[in-house]
């Protein structure tokens, strides 16, 4: 299996892209799609736009290494990871992460599980633009708090 | 050795990124931000408050206490909210 | 929210029914789509079919009942469910799950309990095709825990 | 009142759907059980794990004690196995 991991300004097709994970194959039981979208507002506060900064370079080599520790974890037979980045309107996607698996169990904890990364450890900054001027999102708690859930006891190497 | 600098640390330095010598007593990345901290006010800003800076040294996540000995690319930025 | 609940022979469109709960709105944040599709061998054994036998009347009762109780637990702003019966070839889909949020964990968390409540306890039996002629799929060990998963505290519980 | 049946059941049973009357003796769906299991090969058959049959009586799950007094239709299938 050769995950599709990709940056990049313009949108995705996310049926395209989860149609290419099972197409012409008949192990996959279980497809899970996860697009996050650009909300209209922020704390309350209607937003004009979100601008997506990352880190080239950077960005891709973190996101391939959590994409391998999901396939260590669990049966995958598909996953597909795009972000973008620049500026996104309310109403736009985002984030795609597309998991296969024979189980349905595999593919939500893995998806969840690159969401919970892409959130608090990948290279990315969003900047809202709102009535009052631009500024930069702050990390959130429980974001922090679900990626928290991930983390493996020192030794324990049991898959899920 | 090049720094790059993200989101309001850019910001606030003003540059995306620079080269840098830092004398060799500058050992860590904690020693880093408090060498760069005294290059201007620009930088004090940035840098104010340490907790809040994220480090990467050649684009892999480093903790401050990490060694910058034979960094080529040491990146300094807010905590992530990508996703 | 009019949630949308369908039983049908044929077949679904996720990104169809995906576009249809976020269009014109932007309030959601995060969309999971969950598609169960039918594989091409059931305990290692390779099959021709599955056939998915329903009660019809009960299915869909059952399941708006089970889509009521998911938005209750979880601030959803859409949720689609699809259900396929009649006889269904290996890389067809069988199941369609999309729930819209702000918010990732809500969305992940719906979806995933009304996929475990499909497994289990709506009306549906599967039965395989294969060279050895037919075959009732029987139910899962591991379903049945993955639905427990959800139970409620004795007393805050609906009669089963 | 009517019985329908599902999956193995309605196989071994031979039939979907049929009307019956069962005497006032039969209150529960596990006396409903007992008795069908009386009426024949094809129910004893389909009947004879007891712990392998889910009821429903009009269209809501029900346990094996549940009274079959007043249901217009009790459904008896498999453990379900859909999604």
């Amino acid at each position: 299996m050769q995950p599709t991991i990709r940056l990049q300004r313009e949108d995705f097709d996310a049926a395209a892209e989860a149609a290419l994970l099972t197409r012409g194959r008949t192990d996959v039981g279980a497809v899970v799609t996860f697009a996050g979208v650009c909300r209209g507002a922020e704390s309350g506060e209607p937003i004009a736009a979100l601008t997506l900064e990352h880190y080239p370079g950077m960005a891709e080599t973190e996101i391939a290494r959590h994409v391998e520790e999901a396939r260590t974890r669990w049966p995958l037979l598909g996953v597909t990871v795009i972000h973008r980045y620049g500026r996104i309107a309310p109403g736009e996607n985002i984030v795609l992460v597309i998991t296969a698996s024979s189980h349905r169990q595999a593919a939500f904890a893995a998806a969840e599980f690159l969401m919970d990364y892409l959130k608090t450890r990948a290279p990315f900054w969003k900047q809202v633009e709102g009535k009052a001027g631009t500024a930069w999102i702050e990390a959130k708690d429980d974001d922090n708090a679900a990626a928290a859930r991930w983390k493996k006891p020192a030794g324990d190497q049991a898959a899920e | 050795m090049k720094l790059v600098y993200f989101a309001w640390v850019r910001e606030r330095v003003g540059k995306a990124e620079e080269e840098i010598e830092p004398p060799a007593s500058v050992r860590t990345v904690a020693e880093l931000i408090r060498w760069l901290r005294g290059r201007g006010d620009e930088y004090a800003h940035a840098f104010e408050q340490a907790q809040s800076i994220r480090a990467a040294i050649d684009r892999s996540h480093v903790k401050p206490d990490a060694a910058i000995a034979g960094a080529r690319e040491i990146a300094f930025f807010p905590p992530m909210t990508g996703g």
